[in-house]
Parts: structure tokens; C-alpha cells; sequence
């Protein structure tokens, strides 16, 4: 067992964590959280499997630099929109869709 | 419940299997590492995560300024117009401190982004820092939050990206998109970093300022 | 010895994580998500990931952990729905 | 390599990017006329693209001069050229109809420009694309973009259903993400080139598991039943010029992708799942048909029919053996893309003139609007599949393949289909064509929007009489 390959394990873990938790969590900040859990984990299974006998490769460590940039993005995002959501309708949980 | 335990119950079962096929895995048939470094010396910088990042797949970084820039259009047309927050003042403590700090950080960040070009550092990290000094002098007071921009930011914001594209736009003429010359690498990439450092700082900060404005709204 | 040290991060890693999306109050949620993305750092020394790690410490524990508590501080204020 | 600084390929992703920018820095509204001068050159520049592709064969272009694996090459090919193609000639049409449809304040068009330029931008780098991860980037760029567009200056509604698009499209890259993670431990690289050979000697489990994930990533962007939940809102919520885009141009960008990964690198892993994205289609086409008869609201049967509409692309995934399938499956796509454009164009114009976004809203609109309601019915009718449309001609491939390979179950659903759309489409008809009740008044509306939404949906009919050529093109493959 190499460091790479517990990190790698550790991120697939993170991942499914974070995966579940948007399923399964309604209140909208949670959710984000949950997002960027996800996406830590697949960084490190990135990082992780690419090094699994434990030698730097510098090609995924740019490409996780490119992943965090995105995640920041997307979380400021989604937290303008539910913060406008807030403002809008002084909930911070989806509501159901309503069809009509 | 039943679907907690479902979820809950396919999450361990993917985890599982997934290490299982980590684990049997054998070595990989490319080693990118052999022609990172062969291509070091072309690539003008010496510090290889900077050279994957802004020259052998500097066209994923540009895209991905691209998304920050697209991220932060996409949060000012869904905040749409409101005043900027006054910044509320804090404790003199906290000022004094922020205002210690700010000139240190600026010092930091403009270590990191000349580090970058031989260890570890570059425009990100620099920017980071550049606009984790500007949310700090907001959070103490100094700083109000930004209302809609006006041209001047807009500008600013836009510059480093429009930089880096026109930059590769207009190395198509050495036959492909982004090639650099060897001997001009090294300088092209630290005039788009530079442009990138500000920018980015820019557009960190504003993810942060602009939305602080609706406080209160 | 390095990979107890390894392990003992992993699960570092994997309990804040959880204990972010678990514990009842949100303001813990996002000191949590902080401490996780501390952690996150501490892989990335161990993963010989120095740049990764200063990015994640700038952006994703600082930057991010500003803008969660932020927006925790105008979320929590109760407004009348329409 | 042809002559650098005309590159068609590199400049489908400068010029949106640049003028995507340049809206930007103009200001909240404006960069209408240089986002439309930007889409007429990208119109010659995939012209010209998809003639060079068809008299030469392929293209490649190696970013940075370095080549694949350790640099990222650009490909284009008889697909992607057809779907750059699609791309250009929907949104121009768009881009015309947007410009006269928001007006200078409106809030909601605040951003339109600089996010559909980067849209564009992400899509165009989505077709050339020859890198996993790259795509990766391109995928984001375009959902980032999508959601911004659904959400810009809209009521809580509006914003629930960006949020709810966010979530879906960003654990669809997510799983993207962690696939192509897999995929680089296996094999050290992402360039498809590449891999082809690389996983054709050997697909280890984890390769499987990899495939399994970027697929489902990408099947929660495409929205194919069941991961269509977060479509009907988001698509019938947008402003008409949006929800236009997105249900062309947006949905099949994923799709494309999906195809990509079938026919190149994860040939060896994908063929297995093909009866289950047919099934999955099938049973997109009678859900998203069914919800479209009983919708209430215009935009929402228009978003259901896409639903709907996207099943049809998922029945040729276990025909792919035959070259036909394929024509097929990109026919479909221009057919639904240029349809559901009118379509979309034509509601917003009938929810501007009559004020409210309900088929029982719609009495007297045969008689009020007629270019308008001319436009619905032309776009009915490439839905439906009757000759002489593109539907006509994509769902009559379909129908071909599946027969010649015994498979009738796929050619009665696809009948089947189009049985429920002429339901969907004969209620909005039979509604416009009642007479206008005494205390309606319909609002005047430009003639601009009348005659580009007229304009996409008559290109979606007459296609199908120039079909052929399409047909050529897709020959062309790496």
C-alpha cells in the first residue's frame, strides 16, 4: 500500500460521500458542501492513482489546479443563485417543481 | 429511509469495487514524466507543473480562465443591479491587523508569481493570495463591497483572459494555436501570467465583493 | 511508520467530510469544510503536490470557507417569504 | 496542415471567445450586432470546415505545437464537422431573434450575450476535442454557461430551476471527472488518439468502472429518462431565446460526447449498454410524449417534447454496428435541433403577444399570427416525422437500420412516437386555430421574431429534401 493508493481510496470514498450527500440532502449550502467534497475526492483520485508507485507526476497535478479554479466557480455560483433564491423566496431548500 | 439505505448502501458498494479495481492495477503503459522533462528546456519555464500548465496544456488553463471569467458574468446578471454594502467597521484591532497584512500579502503574492517559474507558485496561487487580501480588508472594514462594475473593472476583470487569448491567437502564425517560440516561452509566459495574476485577483475577489453587496438588500 | 501517518490523514480526511454533511448545525458544517480543506492540504504535501497544496489552502479552504460563511451569515437571517 | 492563420477549426473557438469578452466589457445588454457579426463568420468558418473535412478527410491541429500525449490535439472529423455545422446554423437564427426580443433594460438579457458567446465557445472546443480531460474543461464551460443563462434576472421559480440544473450538470462532470481520473491511472494518459489502441489490448475493471461513470455523467447532462427531472423546468422556465438554445444546441453537446466515447476509446467497454440507453430511450419518448399532451403551459409541452425527442437519439446506440445508425442518430440531431429552435422561437413570440404561457391561451393565434403559427406547425411536423422533413428522413434511417438488423421493436417504437408528437402538436394547432375570444387582445409583436423562428423551423423541413450531403459528410471519419 502506497501513500498514492491510500489517497486514491480515500478519494473515491469522498467522492461517493459527496455524491450521496447531494442526493440525499435538501438544504442548499449542505448540498454545496457536498459538491465540493465530490469534487475533492475525484482530485485525489487524480493525484492519487497516477502516483500510485508513489513517484510525482507533474501532468495531473495541473490538471487538479484546473479542477479547483472550476470548483470555486461553480461554488460561487450556486451560492449567488441561492442566495437569490433567499432573497426571492426566504427559502434555502428546492422546492418541489412545481408543474402547473 | 428505505432510500437513505439504498444510497447509502450503493455508495459503500462503489467504494468497494473501486478500490478492489485500484488495486489490481497494473502499471500504467504511457509515462507522461519522460516527455515533461525532455521538453523542459523548450518550454521556458523550469518548474514542470508550471510548464503542463501554461505550455503543453496551456489551452486547458485558458478555457478554464474562460469558466472563471463566464462564472463571475453569470453571478453579476443573477445578482442584477443593487448598491454596493457599506463596509461596516470593525473593531481597530482587526484594521490595524488588516492593514499590516495587506502589504505582506502583496509582497507574497508577487514572490509566488515569480517562484512560479522554477518551483512551486505561479498566477493562481498569486492571485489567490491578491484577492484574499482584498476580502480580508472588506471583512475588517476597509474595503466596501462592489457594486455593478463599471468599465474600468469590467476591463480589468476581462484583461487577463483577453491577454492570454490574443497571445495565443496570435502565435498561430508559428503554425499551431499557443506555440511558443523557445527562446520567446519564457517571457510570453510570464506577460500572461502577470496579466493572469491581476485578473484572476480581480475576479477571486469579485466572486466574494459582489456578492457581499446584497447584504441587507 | 509514513503509512500509519498516511492512513490516520485518510481518515482524517473521510471523518471531517462526513461530520460536515452530518452535524445538525450549519455554522460547524462550514468550520468543518474548512478544517477538511486544511486537511486536503496536508494530502497534497504528502502526495509531493506543493503547488496543489497552496491553491487548495488560498482557494479552497480560504476563498471558499469566506464565501460559505458569508453567505451562512445572510442565510441564517429569517425573511418573510412572499 | 493547412494554411495556420485561416485555421477554421482554431477560430469556431477564438471568435466566440473573443467577442464573448468584448460583450462583457461593453456592458450589461449590449453586444447584440457583434455577437451577430461573430455567429456569420463562424457560419463560413464551419461551411468551409465541413467542405474541407468532406473533400479531405480529417483535420488535426496540435495546441502548442506539441502533439498528443503530452500537448492536447484538436480533431475534426465528419461528426464533429456536422455538429459544428448544427451549431452555427441554429444559433445565428437565435442570435437575430434574441437581439429584437430582449429589450435594452430587460434584466433578463443582462447577460445574454458574453454567456452565449461563451456557450458557443464551449461547445465549438467540445466537437474538436481530441482530450479527455480538455473535454472536461469544455464540458464545464458549457454548463456553467447554461445555468447562468437560466437563471439571469429571473423570479425564484426561475432561479430554483437553475439550481436544481446546476446540481444535475455539475455532478454529471463530477462523474465525468472521476472516469477520466481512472482513465489517465490506467493507461498514464487522455488523449483519445491514444487510447484507442491502448484499451483495445486491454480494458482492466477499473476501465469498465470509468466508463460506467462517464456515461452516467453524461447521460444526467443529456437528460435522458430518468435523469430528465431537472429539464422540463429549467428549459420551460428560460426566456424563449434560452430555453431555444438549450434544448437545440446544449443537451446534444453531451450526447455527442457519449457518441465520441462509443465509436473511439471505450469501444472495446460501451457496446455492452446499448439495449439499455434504447430502453431508456423508448421510454423517454412515451414518458416525455405523455407529459407533453397533459402539459398546461406552451414551454413546458415544448420541454417535454424535447425530452422526448431525445429518446430517438439513444435508439441507435445498439445499431452503431451499421454506418447508417450513426447518420441516423446526427439527422435526428439537426432535425430536433432546427425544429425545436422554431419551436421555442415561436413560443416566445405567441407568450409576447398574448401575454400568458398557456396552450388554452392561444385561441385566435392562427388568425393574429399566422408567419408564427405557421412556423409551430412546420416544426410539428419534423417532430412528427412526415416527409418531406429532416424527422421525416432521421426517423424513416432509424427505422432502416433497425429492420435490417432484425431489431422491429426499435422501428414500431419510433413509429409509436410519432403517433404521441402529432397528439402534443395537433393540441397547440386546434387551439390557435379557435377563434379569438372578445376580451383577448394580442399584443403587437416585431416582425424580426416572427420571421426567424419562420426561418428555423422551415431550414428543419427543407433539410430533409437536402439530406444527402449531410449524409456524405458523416462519411468521413477517423
Amino acid at each position: 500500500m502506497t501513500t498514492g493508493l491510500v489517497f486514491a481510496m480515500a478519494g473515491a470514498a469522498l467522492f461517493a460521500l459527496g455524491v450521496a450527500g447531494i442526493v440525499l440532502i435538501g438544504h442548499l449550502l449542505r448540498r454545496i458542501l457536498a459538491f465540493n467534497l465530490m469534487g475533492s475526492g475525484a482530485c485525489l483520485v487524480l493525484v492519487g492513482l497516477a502516483q500510485r508507485h508513489d513517484v510525482a507526476d507533474p501532468v495531473p497535478h495541473a490538471m487538479v489546479l484546473t479542477g479547483i479554479v472550476v470548483a470555486v466557480a461553480a461554488t460561487a455560483l450556486a451560492l449567488a443563485l441561492v442566495r437569490k433564491l433567499h432573497a426571492l423566496s426566504g427559502q434555502i431548500e428546492l422546492p418541489d417543481d412545481a408543474d402547473e | 429511509m428505505m432510500v437513505v439505505a439504498l444510497v447509502v448502501t450503493l455508495a459503500l458498494a462503489f467504494v468497494f469495487f473501486l478500490s478492489g479495481a485500484m488495486l489490481e492495477l497494473g502499471p500504467a503503459a504511457i509515462d507522461l514524466r519522460v516527455p515533461v522533462s525532455a521538453h523542459l528546456a523548450q518550454s521556458g519555464v523550469s518548474h514542470p507543473v508550471t510548464a503542463v500548465l501554461l505550455n503543453y496544456r496551456g489551452y486547458d488553463t485558458l478555457l478554464e480562465i474562460a469558466v472563471l471569467l463566464l462564472a463571475l458574468v453569470a453571478i453579476l446578471a443573477v445578482v442584477g443591479e443593487a448598491p454596493a454594502a457599506p463596509s461596516r467597521a470593525a473593531h481597530p484591532v482587526l484594521q490595524t491587523l488588516g492593514r499590516l497584512a495587506t502589504p505582506l500579502m502583496v509582497v507574497v503574492a508577487v514572490y509566488l508569481l515569480w517562484a512560479g517559474a522554477f518551483r512551486s507558485g505561479g498566477a493562481f496561487q498569486a492571485g489567490a493570495v491578491l484577492a484574499a487580501a482584498a476580502v480580508l480588508l472588506h471583512l475588517v472594514g476597509l474595503l466596501a463591497g462592489w457594486s455593478t462594475p463599471r468599465l474600468r473593472l469590467r476591463i480589468g476583470l476581462a484583461a487577463g483572459f483577453a491577454l492570454f487569448l490574443a497571445v495565443a491567437a496570435a502565435l498561430l502564425k508559428q503554425g499551431s494555436l499557443l506555440q511558443y517560440p523557445p527562446d520567446a516561452a519564457g517571457a510570453l509566459i510570464l506577460l500572461i501570467e502577470c496579466g493572469l495574476t491581476v485578473s484572476l485577483a480581480l475576479i477571486l475577489a469579485g466572486l466574494f465583493l459582489f456578492l457581499a453587496r446584497e447584504e441587507g438588500a | 511508520m509514513t503509512l500509519a501517518f498516511d492512513l490516520l490523514l485518510a481518515l482524517s480526511l473521510l471523518w471531517s467530510g462526513w461530520r460536515t454533511l452530518a452535524t445538525p448545525r450549519l455554522d460547524r458544517a462550514i468550520v468543518l469544510f474548512i478544517t477538511f480543506g486544511l486537511l486536503m492540504t496536508l494530502a497534497w504535501a504528502r502526495l509531493s503536490a506543493p503547488d496543489i497544496g497552496l491553491a487548495e489552502a488560498a482557494i479552497g479552504a480560504g476563498l471558499t470557507g469566506a464565501l460559505l460563511l458569508d453567505a451562512y451569515g445572510v442565510l441564517r437571517r429569517p425573511r418573510e417569504g412572499p | 496542415m493547412n494554411e495556420p492563420l485561416i485555421d477554421p477549426l482554431v477560430w469556431l473557438i477564438l471568435l466566440p471567445l473573443a467577442w464573448a469578452t468584448l460583450a462583457f466589457v461593453l456592458g450589461p445588454g449590449r453586444g447584440g450586432w457583434l455577437a451577430i457579426a461573430g455567429l456569420v463568420a463562424q457560419c463560413w468558418l464551419a461551411f468551409n470546415l465541413a467542405q474541407q473535412v468532406g473533400a479531405g478527410g480529417t483535420a488535426v491541429h496540435a495546441v502548442g505545437g506539441w502533439g498528443a500525449p503530452l500537448g492536447i490535439d484538436l480533431a475534426v472529423d465528419g461528426l464533429s464537422a456536422a455538429m459544428l455545422l448544427l451549431t452555427q446554423t441554429v444559433a445565428l437564427p437565435l442570435a437575430i431573434y434574441a437581439r429584437s426580443y430582449f429589450k435594452a433594460s430587460d434584466p433578463a438579457g443582462a447577460g445574454f450575450w458574453p454567456l452565449t458567446g461563451f456557450l458557443i465557445a464551449g461547445m465549438n472546443a467540445l466537437f474538436v476535442s481530441a482530450d479527455l480531460f480538455n473535454l472536461y474543461v469544455t464540458l464545464e464551460l458549457v454548463g456553467l454557461a447554461a445555468v447562468g443563462l437560466v437563471a439571469a434576472g429571473g423570479g425564484a421559480q426561475q432561479v430554483a430551476a437553475a439550481l436544481r440544473y446546476l446540481f444535475a450538470t455539475l455532478v454529471g462532470s463530477g462523474a465525468y471527472l472521476l472516469g477520466v481520473a481512472l482513465i489517465y491511472g490506467a493507461y498514464g494518459t487522455v488523449s483519445i488518439a491514444t487510447l484507442v489502441p491502448l484499451v483495445m489490448n486491454d480494458a482492466p475493471r477499473l476501465v469498465w468502472i470509468a466508463s460506467a461513470l462517464m456515461v452516467s455523467g453524461l447521460l444526467l447532462k443529456t437528460a435522458l429518462f430518468p435523469f430528465h427531472f431537472w429539464l422540463p423546468p429549467a428549459h420551460g422556465g428560460a426566456p424563449a431565446p434560452v430555453s431555444a438554445l438549450l434544448s437545440a444546441l446544449v443537451v446534444k453537446a453531451s450526447f455527442y460526447l457519449i457518441l465520441r466515447l462509443w465509436l473511439g476509446p471505450l469501444q472495446p467497454v460501451l457496446p455492452a449498454f446499448g439495449w439499455l440507453l434504447a430502453l431508456l430511450g423508448a421510454a423517454a419518448i412515451f414518458w416525455g410524449s405523455w407529459q407533453a399532451i397533459r402539459a398546461v403551459k406552451l414551454k413546458r409541452l415544448i420541454a417535454y417534447s424535447t425530452v422526448a425527442q431525445l429518446g430517438y437519439l439513444f435508439l441507435i446506440f445498439p445499431l452503431l454496428a451499421a454506418p447508417a445508425a450513426l447518420q441516423a442518430g446526427v439527422m435526428q440531431a439537426f432535425a430536433h435541433g432546427l425544429a425545436k429552435a422554431g419551436m421555442f422561437a415561436a413560443a416566445g413570440v405567441l407568450i409576447k403577444a398574448t401575454g400568458q404561457d398557456t396552450v388554452a391561451g392561444l385561441a385566435g393565434a392562427v388568425e393574429r399570427l399566422p408567419v408564427t403559427m405557421f412556423a409551430f406547425a412546420l416544426s410539428g411536423i419534423t417532430l412528427m416525422g412526415l416527409p418531406p422533413s429532416s424527422g421525416f428522413l432521421a426517423k424513416w434511417q432509424i427505422i432502416q437500420a433497425a429492420l435490417a438488423q432484425g431489431h422491429w421493436i426499435i422501428a414500431v417504437v419510433v413509429l409509436a412516437g410519432g403517433l404521441l408528437a402529432a397528439v402534443y402538436v395537433f393540441r397547440v394547432l386546434r387551439q390557435g386555430f379557435l377563434l379569438t375570444p372578445e376580451n383577448v387582445t394580442f399584443a403587437p409583436v416585431s416582425r424580426t421574431l416572427e420571421w426567424s423562428a419562420f426561418a428555423l423551423a422551415a431550414a428543419s423541413v427543407l433539410l430533409g429534401l437536402r439530406g444527402v450531403e449531410l449524409m456524405q459528410l458523416l462519411g468521413t471519419r477517423t
